[in-house]
């Protein structure tokens, strides 16, 4: 009991810690295909101390809404830091809820923020809230059939059982289907973590934007909990990638040298995953809003096709 | 029993005569001489009446015939002419069919109604050719009713198809009982009185009694 | 006793002659119409006491089937009565009709009534006489306003329908024909027992061809198409309480004739042949009624197209036979009257009201007349075979006979027309009692008599739709029997 | 015989407030008190009473009727669980609708309102307890009927009596189809009787069984309003009074959901594969084509009617998954589809009783239902507001209310067809789970947008402006709801092995039977696959890091805030006219499925002087119903149509008229020849 409650808080802690530091990893690796210096990988540890440290202006027509958002958001992405595995398969926590409680905790705390941007009255919130919203339309479909192939795969769509089984498969589970649903799944992830060509992270021309346009009235404290929901939410779909796709090297009982090193593993795997990301970043433009569907469609096709052919392979 | 009587020459003339005298109405233009032919084919029926009665003995039948020669031959003739003279009619009857067409498609119907009997009576031993003269009878008197125009010719095409059955009935079992047949005159009666009646009022109205006016109430 | 029953509507009708202020004459009625009513009733105890009551050297005869026609128009007179003294009232308060006229109207009435009762409770042959009796009286009434319109109605109505009966006539005599064949020249020839008893040994081409006339001739006085062309016309333009004692009543007396030759006509030439032609017209008259539902707008023809429709269901109750189907066609009928008069009283209040037949004139019936708009709306609810109303279980039977009895095609399509008719007699009920009341139409009811008379036939239409009582079961099951 | 009472008192208190109702309809206050209280109290009855029968025995009566017409009741569990959800929603509804029937004092006859709501409510449990066609039939239309006045009750408006009109027509043509598929069984059975149904229906011949199949689900579909026969939903339940669309969409439609296992399971034996796959794309097609329609939809309650018929839709997601898994001969798995749809069917009649009621307050102190017409209100109904976000919450599937847990548990039901071993299945089952992912992901976008745009920012008009926290009726009435969605979002395993109870009998086989078995108390668990839940878990651990987060005094400091107005470009624009309005924000979605709504834009500009310079511009938006466009208008042409040509038969010429007779003569006459001499 009491082990399992400082793993799960160790946890926490490892993701806090660490989801900054993949923001960072993930543009310096970026400036170095665009061959830029960049800045240092530790630069959003800093922006985030800054905003900690500064007052927020708050418009005059919100409600509590607006409050209450970056915190409730925060606390639902963090509540699906408890459920998928980062470092260790067999989450205390996990029986709270499996990978579709994660998208929808997910989707929670998307729907306060997306509240709140609609809360101060400005346009730029309506436009960012909609497109939000509707990106994550288009992404849930995808995202389940996704799921639906993993867990043919397994049997199961509990995290820790999906990583465990994975993982104790060895590379006898790569097979067409695996590697369709990951790449099926590595499209909605960038959806989902506002990438490009989906959205741009680093724009800050107001038509253009789409995460950032939706936090645009936040600033101080209150900007520093929101930037900071959003990084560990892209730590936890990195992780969800890594660990349902490659779960190798992942700790499966609680030991310190088993964690210490499914903790190198998976800083590497998140440090593979951001260079990916960072490629697909510099080699292509973000598309317009409504090409997207036809991305999204590309990836529920994929998900489609490894049902399918799991279907297939495995007879039925 | 039914061969013997409307098998016999003068049955077989009166018959042909009532034919006759509805192919009169058929081709005649004025009111008058359709009246006329219709008293005429009632009179006709009367004397059917008494010949069957005397061939059969029955009693009935010459109360028939009286109240036949008396109704249709007399007081019903008289009943139209008071009609026609009182509200000044045009004493032309419009038609709808012209008066040799008429006169064809009532040929057609008499071939019809001959074939239809023919064709039952092949089947039951139903005679013959006074119910074929009835059936005629019948639809020509209907045929009348829709191509003429007057509304009083409709009521002559009602009486003749009347004076049809009436054939039809003494032919087929030489008379209907006492009672019923008094209740059908009585109603012949009072629905002669009542659609007079009715033409006076069409005429008050109106202002004619051409049934074509009477075309307001469709749908 | 059924000399008594047919004598009290004739002297009924002798003192509304006779008599002089406008009270009187309706305290006649009333009390005349009253009295009627429970010789009705009598007649339909002795019946059901004594199976067959004959008199009148055969000539009026009562069975079951007598006694449900005569309770039919007995309890429909009776309503009607009363709510001619609120209808006519009306009249005459606003100047429309006189005195003299007031006289004639209940008096006209009330021989209706007795024609009606007659038909009910004549023996064969007899029937023909009472049915074209029917025919002369009502025209009468028809013309009481000397409107142009409703002499046009009265004047179509008195031609087709002697035709048509000038054909019953003809199969009668048919009929007649195939009876003195076998049973010899006796009076007994013409009596429903005694045919009934032989009618398997009648010839069947007469029979056939007797039928098709009787079809015809019967079928027009009842409205079946494609020979109910007079009926909209002159149902809309009687007056109202005759409109209703029409549809009601009048309808059914001619179905009772059809009803009796089918019976005689099918034990010679075998089911199928008057089953099909049964169902033929039905489906026909159903049909044709949905167009002219569908774009009325008129709101009395409306209910008379309804009553084609009603009795295109009644045929094709019977035509698909069975225990079933005719105790649906036979219960349809006294829904069917009840119903049917109860909107046309209610038409008949709209009509006072607003002084237009027209649909489209008409709005917000509920709130200027509360009482009359609410009984309306759930009149037609009843009327287009909603449950839980009585028309519905009727309908609900005959559907189930059809099924049951193999007739699916007909009967998926008699469902079809049904829910067409629903649609189209809804839409435009419900343009003319909701909404807002056109300007210049004061708030108020119709006086009391016309919504007693609605609130009691409303009794019926409810508790016929979820209750039948045992007795009147068993009344309607001997009316089966005969039929069958 | 503690049942008969407590029956009897339900039926009785109904009748009570119906006819008390009446008797002081000339008193406004009285007869809302008499009315709405006795449907409550009467509720309170059917609440004990069904949970009596779920954990009893199997409930009949019989009354004597005459020997054509029986009238009788047979409430087995199936029915209790119905009447549980009708009674546990009439309580909310009545206890509010006190409050919201204060609108029309003065106004309208509270009286006939009272009667018609006590009424429409006996009706609904009348049809869930029928033992036998006939009875039922009366009831079903009963109900129809008194909805329908009830839908038609402001009939002075032209667009509710239109709504009226279309909502009849098409119920009636449901129980037309109704009617059709229970003489099939009742020719079959040889009764009328469900007892019977259910004994011969299964061993119709296979053709029969589908006709009798597809008549009831085309004739109850019409009532649940699956698409296409919905069209009627979205002008029906936005046209009457709020309480009334509360109980419409949150039971009434509910009823046909209980025919459909009725006759699909104990009547017809479910035993058929594609009926399955047809209930369950049905499912599907309406549940998107609802969210979508309501995604684009700027009237509040037409919003909700259409969401109805997306939540609908998920529900038949369920039932078909269930009969897809019961023909495929896995009980077990059928059971727990069946389970994760009634769960479902509670949780909606609840969430969206709290909407409607919600719609219902907004309606009554801003006397608008368009939403772009709104906005601030949190500020102004602050208490309203929150009950409704709980409802959004919930509607929206987002953990831990309570759609979340039923849309989870029926997300699972899907999954677990990969124990399957039909292919069909296993294909079929994820798309349709696809399809249900993009309809809860559409549905959050509409609830946010309905409440973003409804609720925060600045009053949008006059009305918005004015707005006030409704009376204390109508809050508790929604209170009770909003508490009811967090507890069943909270205790899902209890729902689960509550529902079990139901589930089991039509299912033929318990969720807990092996190989899944269910977790009780807060933990929702699948235990051979390990997939588990527990939103009491999701809950608390939220709760700690938001009191983390709050005792962090250096992340919400309230001296380090300063207000000021909203950012605008450095433009001071900060007004009502510059908020993004609800059409903007579905937009993406409307262009998303532009070739299903087909917008028509209109852009009108007027000028004065010359055609440069304009004086004022109206834009419109419109999207087209394209199942009204393409099916229902096509049909009702083709139809007046057809009739204004018959109706040309009516001359007015008696001679036309005459030859009709000859003519049917001759063509008799011939028929006699012809069959004559053959």
């Amino acid at each position: 009991m009491i082990s399992q409650i400082i793993i799960s808080f160790f946890q926490i802690i490892i993701i806090l810690a660490l989801s900054p530091l993949l923001s960072g990893i993930i543009k310096k690796i970026k400036a170095f295909f665009q061959i830029r210096k960049g800045a240092s990988i530790f630069q959003p540890y800093y922006d985030i101390a800054k905003l900690l440290r500064k007052d927020s202006v708050v418009s005059e027509n919100v409600s509590w809404i607006f409050h209450a958002a970056p915190v409730i958001s925060f606390a639902a992405v963090l509540t699906a830091g408890l459920i998928v595995p980062v470092f260790i398969s067999n989450m205390p926590f996990s029986f709270a809820g499996d990978l579709i409680a994660v998208v929808y905790l997910f989707a929670l705390a998307r729907f306060f923020t997306a509240l709140a941007s609609l809360d101060a009255g400005s346009s730029f919130g309506g436009m960012g809230g909609s497109r939000e919203m509707f990106i994550a339309s288009m992404v849930e479909p995808a995202l389940m059939l996704s799921i639906f192939a993993v867990a043919l795969n397994v049997g199961s769509t509990n995290l820790s059982q999906i990583s465990q089984t994975v993982s104790a498969m060895g590379l006898s589970a790569v097979s067409p289907y695996h590697l369709l649903a990951f790449v099926a799944f590595l499209i909605i992830a960038i959806a989902e973590t506002g990438r490009i060509p989906v959205d741009n992270p680093a724009t800050h021309l107001e038509l253009t934007m789409i995460h950032e346009a939706m936090i645009l009235e936040y600033s101080g404290k209150q900007l520093a909990i929101v930037e900071l929901g959003a990084m560990v939410k892209q730590l936890l779909v990195f992780s969800l990638l890594a660990n349902i796709f490659f779960p190798w090297g992942i700790a499966d009982s609680v030991g310190f040298g088993s964690i210490a090193i499914a903790l190198i593993v998976f800083l590497i795997k998140i440090i593979v995953l951001g260079a990916i990301i960072a490629i697909i970043e510099t080699s292509t433009a973000k598309w317009r809003l409504f090409r997207l569907p036809d991305l999204l469609s590309v990836s529920l096709m994929l998900s489609f096709l490894s049902l399918v052919s799991f279907i297939i392979v495995k007879g039925g | 029993m039914e061969e013997v009587i409307f098998g016999s020459n003068i049955m077989q003339l009166f018959i042909a005569l009532i034919l006759v005298s509805t192919f009169m109405i058929l081709g005649s233009t004025r009111l008058y001489s359709c009246v006329r032919a219709f008293g005429i084919q009632s009179f006709l029926l009367a004397c059917v009446a008494t010949v069957v009665g005397i061939s059969t003995g029955k009693i009935d039948l010459y109360i028939v015939a009286l109240l036949t020669l008396i109704i249709k031959a007399a007081v019903i003739p008289y009943i139209f002419i008071y009609i026609i003279r009182e509200i000044k009619v045009k004493r032309e009857i419009d038609l709808y069919v012209g008066i040799s067409p008429s006169l064809i498609i009532g040929g057609i119907l008499v071939v019809i109604s001959y074939y239809l009997i023919r064709s039952i009576s092949v089947i039951t031993e139903l005679s013959s050719f006074a119910l074929s003269a009835s059936m005629s009878l019948v639809s020509i008197g209907l045929f009348i009713m829709i191509s003429r125009k007057k509304a009083i010719m409709q009521m002559l095409g009602i009486l003749i198809m009347e004076n049809g059955l009436f054939l039809g009935a003494i032919s087929l079992t030489n008379g209907m009982p006492l009672l019923v047949e008094l209740g059908i005159f009585f109603d012949v009666l009072i629905g002669v009185l009542i659609m007079g009646i009715l033409i006076f009022r069409i005429n008050k109205t109106f202002e004619t009694i051409d049934t074509d006016m009477l075309k307001n109430l469709i749908g | 006793m059924i000399e008594y029953l047919l004598l009290a509507p004739l002297l009924t009708s002798i003192l509304c002659f006779f008599s002089r202020t406008k009270k009187q004459v309706e305290t006649i009625s009333v009390s005349g119409s009253i009295i009627t009513l429970l010789l009705g009733l009598t007649l339909v105890v002795d019946v059901y006491k004594h199976e067959v009551i004959v008199t009148w050297q055969n000539a009026l005869f009562a069975d079951a089937f007598s006694a449900y026609i005569v309770l039919i128009v007995s309890i429909v007179g009776f309503v009607a009565s009363l709510y001619s003294v609120g209808y006519m009232g009306h009249e005459h308060k606003h100047g429309i009709i006189d005195d003299k006229k007031l006289r004639l109207y209940y008096s006209l009435f009330h021989i209706f009534m007795f024609t009606m009762l007659l038909v009910g409770v004549t023996n064969n042959l007899g029937l023909w006489i009472a049915i074209e009796m029917t025919t002369l009286v009502s025209a009468l009434l028809m013309i009481l306003y000397s409107r142009k319109s409703s002499i046009e109605a009265a004047w179509k109505y008195m031609i087709i329908c002697t035709v048509g009966i000038t054909f019953a006539l003809f199969g009668t005599i048919l009929t007649y024909f195939a009876a003195v064949n076998i049973l010899g020249e006796t009076g007994d020839a013409l009596n429903w027992t005694s045919l009934i008893a032989v009618a398997d040994q009648f010839d069947p081409t007469i029979m056939k061809l007797a039928f098709i006339f009787i079809l015809i001739g019967y079928g027009t006085k009842a409205g079946l198409a494609p020979m109910h062309t007079w009926l909209p016309d002159a149902h809309s333009e009687a007056p109202t309480p005759v409109s209703a004692l029409l549809s009601g009543v009048l309808l059914n007396c001619a179905m009772y004739g059809i009803i009796r030759f089918y019976t005689i006509a099918t034990k010679s030439t075998g089911e199928a042949f008057t089953s099909n032609l049964l169902i033929i017209f039905g489906l026909l008259s159903l049909g044709i009624a949905v167009p002219f539902i569908l774009l009325q707008e008129d709101y009395k023809r409306l209910l008379a197209y309804s009553s084609v429709e009603h009795m295109g269901i009644i045929a094709l109750g019977i035509g698909f036979g069975g225990v079933f189907g005719i105790f649906g066609a036979i219960l349809h009928m006294f829904n069917h009257a009840m119903t049917k008069s109860l909107m046309f009283f209610g038409a008949g209040n709209i009509l006072l009201k607003h002084e237009t037949k027209e649909i489209f004139n008409i709005s917000g019936v509920v709130k200027t007349m509360p009482v009359t708009g609410t009984m309306f709306v759930v009149g037609t609810l009843a009327i287009t075979g909603s449950p839980p109303f009585s028309i519905f279980i009727s309908e609900f039977t005959i559907l189930a006979a059809g099924f049951s009895n193999g007739h699916i095609g007909a009967a998926v399509l008699f469902l079809l027309f049904i829910i067409m008719i629903f649609a189209g007699f809804f839409n435009n009920v419900s343009r003319m009692v909701f909404g807002n009341p056109k300007p210049g139409i004061e708030k108020g009811d119709m006086s009391r008599w016309t919504l007693v008379a609605m609130g009691i036939l409303m009794v019926f239409i409810i508790v016929l739709g979820v209750y039948i009582p045992t007795p009147f079961y068993d009344m309607i099951m001997r009316v089966v029997e005969i039929v069958r | 015989m503690i049942y008969n009472n407590l029956f009897y008192g339900l039926i009785i208190f109904f009748l009570i407030g119906a006819m008390l109702s009446i008797v002081f309809n000339k008193r406004d206050r009285l007869s809302t008190y008499v009315s709405f209280l006795s449907a409550a109290i009467a509720s309170v009855f059917g609440i004990i009473f069904s949970i009596s029968v779920i954990f009893g025995e199997p409930f009949s009566l019989s009354l004597s009727g005459s020997s054509f017409l029986n009238f009788g009741f047979f409430i087995d569990r199936l029915s209790a669980f119905f009447i549980l959800v009708i009674s546990i929603s009439v309580f909310a509804v009545s206890i509010y609708s006190i409050g919201y029937t204060r609108e029309y004092y003065g106004k309208k006859n509270i009286g006939y309102l009272g009667f018609l709501y006590n009424i429409f409510i006996l009706s609904m449990i009348l049809v869930v307890s029928a033992n036998n066609a006939i009875m039922f039939l009366i009831v079903w239309e009963l109900m129809s009927v008194i909805s329908f006045f009830l839908v038609i009750f402001e009939h002075e408006k032209p667009e509710t009596r239109k709504a009226g009109f279309i909502y009849i027509v098409m119920t009636h043509i449901g129980t037309g189809f109704i009617i059709l598929s229970f003489l099939i069984l009742g020719g079959a059975s040889g009764s009328f009787s469900f007892e019977s149904f259910s004994a011969y229906g299964s061993t119709m011949p296979p053709l029969l069984k589908d006709l009798a199949f597809l008549f009831a689900l085309i004739g109850f579909g019409a009532k649940a309003g699956i698409v296409p026969l919905h069209i009627w939903l979205p002008y029906a339940h936005p046209a009457a009074p709020s309480n009334v669309s509360a109980l419409m969409s949150g039971v009434m439609i509910k009823t046909a959901i209980y025919m459909f296992i009725r006759v699909f399971f104990d009547f017809l034996g479910a035993d058929v594969p594609w009926w399955g796959f047809l209930v369950f794309a049905l499912g599907a097609v309406s549940a998107l084509t609802g969210i979508m329609y309501a995604v684009v939809e700027p009237d509040i309650k037409k919003m909700l009617a259409f969401s109805s018929i997306e939540n609908i839709g998920i529900i038949l997601l369920g039932i078909g998954a269930s009969m897809i898994f019961f023909a495929s001969g896995s009980p077990v798995l059928s059971a727990i589809a069946a389970i994760a749809a009634l769960y479902h069917l509670l949780n909606h009649s609840i969430f969206k009783g709290l909407l409607f009621m919600g719609a219902g307050s907004i309606l009554y102190s801003t006397h608008t239902k368009n939403i772009e017409e709104l906005g601030g209100l949190i500020k102004k109904m602050p208490v309203m507001a929150l009950l409704f976000l709980i409802g959004v919450l919930s509607i929206s599937a987002l953990p831990p209310f309570s759609g979340f847990a039923s849309e989870w548990l029926l997300l699972q039901s899907m999954l677990l067809s990969f124990n399957s071993t039909d292919s069909m299945i296993r294909i079929v089952l994820p798309v349709g789970a696809a399809a249900l992912a993009l309809t809860g992901a559409l549905a959050a976008f509409c609830f946010l947008k309905t409440f973003g745009i409804g609720f925060l920012a600045l009053p949008r008009s006059e009305h918005a402006e004015h707005a006030k926290d409704p009376n204390k009726p109508m809050l508790i009435g929604m209170g009770i709801f909003a508490l009811l969605s967090i507890l069943l979002g909270l205790l899902p395993g209890y729902m689960v092995t509550f529902l079990d109870r139901i589930v089991r009998d039509f299912a033929g086989a318990s969720a807990f039977d092996q190989p899944f078995s269910f977790g009780i108390s807060g933990i929702l668990k699948i235990p051979s696959t390990a997939m588990s839940i527990s939103t009491p878990a999701i809950l608390a651990i939220m709760l700690i890091f938001i009191l983390i987060l709050l005792s962090m005094r250096f992340i919400r400091d309230p001296s380090a805030t300063r207000v000021y107005e909203t950012w605008g470009c450095g433009q001071p624009i900060s007004t009502a006219r510059n908020e993004y309005t609800a059409r903007a924000f579905s937009k993406p979605v409307q262009i998303w499925f532009k070739n299903i709504f087909r917008p028509v834009r209109e852009l009108r500009a007027s000028y004065t002087v010359s055609p440069l310079i304009k004086e004022s511009f109206k834009f419109e938006v419109r999207v087209e119903q394209i199942f009204e466009r393409y099916l229902y208008t096509p049909v009702v042409d083709l139809m007046l149509g057809k009739s204004r040509t018959i109706k040309h038969i009516q001359t007015g010429s008696i001679h036309a008229y005459l030859a009709y007779i000859f003519g049917t003569m001759v063509i008799l006459m011939l028929y006699i020849i012809i069959g004559g001499s053959l």
